[in-house]
């Protein structure tokens, strides 16, 4: 049990799985399920591996750093881990009621693919292996966006798809320039023979444009919202809850053990940047008319909040971020679930025909609340305790006034679910015949949003795990 | 050991003219062109400053970077062109929405 | 109308101005760098007699960093299932039948390059070459095939096909995984097998790169659907 | 490592302006056909570089597939994109002069 090499399997699972869902499409739903489920299982094995043993480093080939590849698990990479395999086994169930078969055949290996990227780039220490998961990641996305078919997921995701072979380009200049400099793409070598110079500088610059690009911070998330709203609901879902993190996890690994030396300057403005997309996410999340338009700016909100660790740089503030982020994921995939379930009951998603969904679709509502409570940052969900930290962090760093942009956003996220909480309860003028919705697909939406409650409830617990290996180094006093 | 830099630098140039082109030029294509030109543009970044080891055997891992590159490039370029294809059937052009090939 | 051109002049000269910011900065920063770093390349010549082969770049490419072109075969079958997802593909406007030069050229030409492949494949190890030069040349023969008119028959288009895809892929996997069993780490060749592993997942990958390259030029999916 | 040499030097300066030259072209160029065979041209020439850099195994890579194959996928796109709306929209495109 101790030797099993659980982050191996952990990425070369998905692939396995997908490999057999191309060859056997007739078989996809049953071997799709079955990979997720060896894929959870393999995850709750790092798990208990990181917590007993702490941070893991395993060298692939046997070389070691910095002539080969390593694997590196910690707190942070094991957190996002997880709530990558629990959003994942929601989307998997989800799915299988979703997609009728011939579609299924193909979501399916494209699906795996993108859980083995997201599970390898977590995983991986080395910036130039990073480049090819991200590659990895944004292909699949792209290809699962267009799956929807149409005008709008088709130039959805040729948009996407530019966008994210551009951030990765941007991303590789900088690889180049760091490994030119130090001579090795390892984070953790990198990070000892760090010294500042105009060609780091440049490196940090490309590197992060190309991953807030990805990433769809204000003022580079024009494309988020066509893509995450066109695509198929399942796909919106893990676009929203776990791709766009994907690429915020590498730049908080970065930012964390390559570039402390920038958390100055740059560290503001990024802050800025959150709180103009919070207002302006905001904003236009309450302008929209469609459901799936409404989530998809929410998000674009909720991305700005993470940022707003940048500035303050300390670790109650970055597990503020990261709890916002796994508390997000949840609330978010489960949102997105709800506004697929509403879309395949009724046929449409205009917010102001929502025709009495309350009394149709208690479930799918109460999925839908449950994760509005968290979004809003309410107790005692997840959200609520992330906020919490951010505002003692800011408090305690004596630059409370990024709290106001909290309550702010609280406000106004607040403003538009009750919006649509309304509609929801209301007689349509126009009465639709609607079709049964699939329980499975409820189901997981109502799963998810309670998780996402859940996480506040046993905060002690993520909290305990965010400490292995001290990912955010430690609290300067306490 | 210079012409090391030119060709960095060419490699630089060629980066930004592709940036240049990938903003302003509207039609999908030529937006692909434009990010395989990026493209190529750091391969020969990673690859020209790889021969400074001042022996005579450059460095090879940027080497077996780029080969892994041009690999993934190839890869995003069919999947590209092929969703091009798609959008011009749907859209009735090969061209985003928002800038229309007027 | 002559509004909207000034303001497009406008837009295209502000953006060259800071593109030509960009590339004066990243030219100063390319200068910066000294004059001579040896990267990586002495760890790479000391390790090379355990590597298997002895060209430094296949070293990297399937020893070294194996574990980077494990995930980039990957990326080249995903890029294929992702085409094939897309579906409705347009077929060429004008099919002209291809006239007998073509197919003489092909004729010819096919077996030669399935030669050169071959070649490049087995000098891999010790001169330039390898997987990836020996697939792409495969994968041209490929496209000359399919040029002259010659498209893959119905019993080939469903499960071989799809096999034949994979087989890069899985073959790397299966190596790893086998390794990980026989509890060494993944990837990691003992010295004495691991010119034969590497020549293994090297066959298998460059003949799953050529399939899947010319898959790739043909565009969609092949209509056979494999079946139980 | 080596003296270089002037002839050298003409070769690396006249490899770099044209690397340069082919790829504004290849962008810029109104007709669609034209720019592919100018990039396909490029990536000749980028093969040659590598050459140049003692890459032969990125050049032979570049060529296969950065040229060749890449060339061969943009072709057969460009021929299976249904031209008949656009093909005065594709000359008129690039009708504004262009400077990089």
């Amino acid at each position: 049990m101790q030797d099993i090499p659980w982050g191996v399997l952990v990425i070369l699972l998905p692939v396995i799985g997908t490999l057999a869902c191309f060859l056997c499409p007739w078989r996809s739903v049953p071997l799709g399920l079955t990979t997720a489920l060896a894929v959870v299982v393999c995850v709750a094995g790092l798990g208990w591996q990181v917590v007993e043993q702490g941070a893991q480093r395993y060298a692939i080939g046997g070389w070691g750093a910095p002539l080969g590849i390593d694997l590196y698990a910690d707190g942070l990479s094991l957190l996002m881990l997880m709530v990558t395999a629990v959003v994942g086994l929601g989307i998997s169930v989800y799915s299988t009621s979703y997609f009728k078969p011939g579609r299924s055949a193909i979501f399916w290996p494209l699906w795996l693919f993108l859980w083995a990227a997201l599970n390898a780039l977590f995983l991986s220490a080395d910036i130039f292996n990073l480049y090819v998961t991200l590659e990895l990641l944004g292909l699949a996305a792209v290809a699962l966006v267009a799956l929807a078919g149409g005008a709008d997921a088709l130039t959805g995701a040729m948009r996407y798809l530019l966008v994210s072979l551009l951030g990765s380009l941007s991303y590789l200049l900088g690889v180049a320039l760091l490994y030119h400099s130090f001579g090795s793409v390892d984070i953790a070598i990198l990070a000892q023979r760090m010294e500042a110079s105009p060609t780091v500088w440049a490196a940090i610059g490309l590197m992060s444009a190309g991953l807030l690009l990805k990433t769809a911070l204000f003022p580079l998330h024009f494309w988020l919202p066509p893509a995450h709203a066109s695509a198929p609901t399942p796909v919106s879902a893990l676009l929203s809850a776990l791709v766009v993190k994907a690429s915020f996890y590498v730049l908080l690994r970065l930012w964390l053990e390559i570039f402390p030396l920038a958390n100055s300057a740059l560290g503001q403005l990024l802050g800025l940047l959150g709180v103009v997309a919070v207002l302006w996410g905001g904003l236009l999340a309450l302008r929209q008319t469609r459901l799936k338009m409404l989530i998809a700016y929410s998000t674009v909100m909720q991305l700005g909040y993470l940022f707003l660790a940048f500035p303050l740089a300390t670790a109650i503030a970055w597990q503020g971020s990261l709890y916002l982020l796994l508390s997000h994921a949840l609330a978010k995939a489960a949102m997105f679930m709800a506004a697929g379930n509403i879309l395949y009951f009724g046929g449409h998603d205009r917010i102001a025909d929502l025709d009495r969904v309350a009394q149709r679709l208690p479930l799918t509502l109460a999925a839908f609340g449950l994760a509005g409570v968290s979004s809003m940052g309410l107790p005692p969900s997840g959200g609520f305790i992330a906020k919490w930290l951010l505002l003692e962090a800011s408090v305690r760093s004596g630059q409370w006034w990024w709290a106001i942009i909290l309550i702010l956003g609280g406000l106004m996220t607040a403003a538009y679910i009750l919006k649509v909480v309304g509609y929801a309860f209301t007689q349509a003028q126009v009465t639709h015949e609607a079709g049964a919705v699939p329980a499975p697909m409820e189901w997981a939406a109502l799963a998810l949003a309670l998780a996402a409650v859940l996480l506040g409830l046993f905060a002690p617990w993520p909290l305990a795990l965010m400490e292995i290996g001290l990912p955010f180094g430690v609290e300067a006093e306490r | 050991m210079s012409h090391v830099f030119l060709y960095a630098l060419v490699g630089v140039g060629l980066f930004t003219l592709g940036l240049y082109a990938l903003i302003v030029h509207p039609h999908l294509l030529r937006k692909i062109l434009a990010i395989n030109v990026m493209g190529s543009g750091v391969f020969l970044v990673l690859v020209a400053l790889a021969a400074r080891t001042g022996g005579a055997v450059p460095d090879p891992v940027p080497h077996a970077m780029v080969i892994t590159g041009i690999v993934v490039a190839i890869s995003a370029t069919a999947l590209a062109l092929a969703l091009m294809l798609r959008v011009q059937v749907e859209v009735g052009q090969a061209g985003l929405p928002e800038e229309r090939l007027e | 109308m002559i509004e909207k051109t000034k303001q497009k002049t406008l837009f295209r000269l502000v953006l060259i101005m800071l593109l030509s910011a960009l590339a004066a900065g990243l030219g100063y920063v390319v200068l910066s760098l000294p004059t001579q770093a040896p990267g990586l390349s002495e760890q790479v010549t000391a390790n090379l007699v355990r590597s298997g082969v002895s060209n430094p770049v296949t070293a990297v490419l399937l020893n070294f960093r194996g574990y980077d072109t494990l995930l980039e075969m990957g990326v080249l079958l995903l890029a294929l299932v992702g085409v094939w997802s897309l579906g409705g593909i347009p077929e060429q406007r004008k099919s002209s039948p291809p006239g007998p030069v073509l197919d003489m050229l092909a004729r010819l030409l096919v077996p030669l390059l399935i030669l050169v492949a071959g070649y490049l494949l087995w000098v891999g190890a010790y001169a330039p070459g390898g997987a990836f030069q020996a697939g792409a040349v495969l994968a041209a023969a490929g496209v000359l095939l399919l040029l002259a008119g010659w498209r893959p028959g119905t019993r080939f288009s469903g499960l071989p096909l799809r096999i034949a895809l994979v087989t890069g892929l899985g073959i790397f996997v299966a190596v790893g995984m086998a390794l990980i069993l026989l509890e060494r780490r993944l990837l990691e060749y003992s010295p004495s097998f691991a010119g034969a592993l590497i020549l293994l997942i090297e066959v298998a990958a460059s003949l799953s790169i050529g399939i899947t390259l010319a898959a790739l030029f043909l565009g969609g999916r092949p209509e056979v659907e494999p079946r139980r | 490592m080596e003296e270089m040499t002037l002839l050298q030097w003409a070769f690396d300066g006249v490899l770099g302006f044209a690397l340069l030259w082919l790829a504004w072209r290849a962008l810029a160029s109104p007709d669609l056909f034209k720019a592919i065979v100018l990039f396909i041209a490029f990536g000749l020439l980028m093969a040659l570089a590598w050459v140049r850099l003692d890459a032969p195994d990125v050049a032979l890579a570049e060529a296969a597939i950065g040229a060749g194959l890449t060339g061969a996928l943009l072709l057969t796109a460009l021929a299976r994109l249904d031209l008949k709306n656009e093909t005065e929209t594709v000359h008129k495109e690039d009708n504004t002069p262009q400077s990089p």
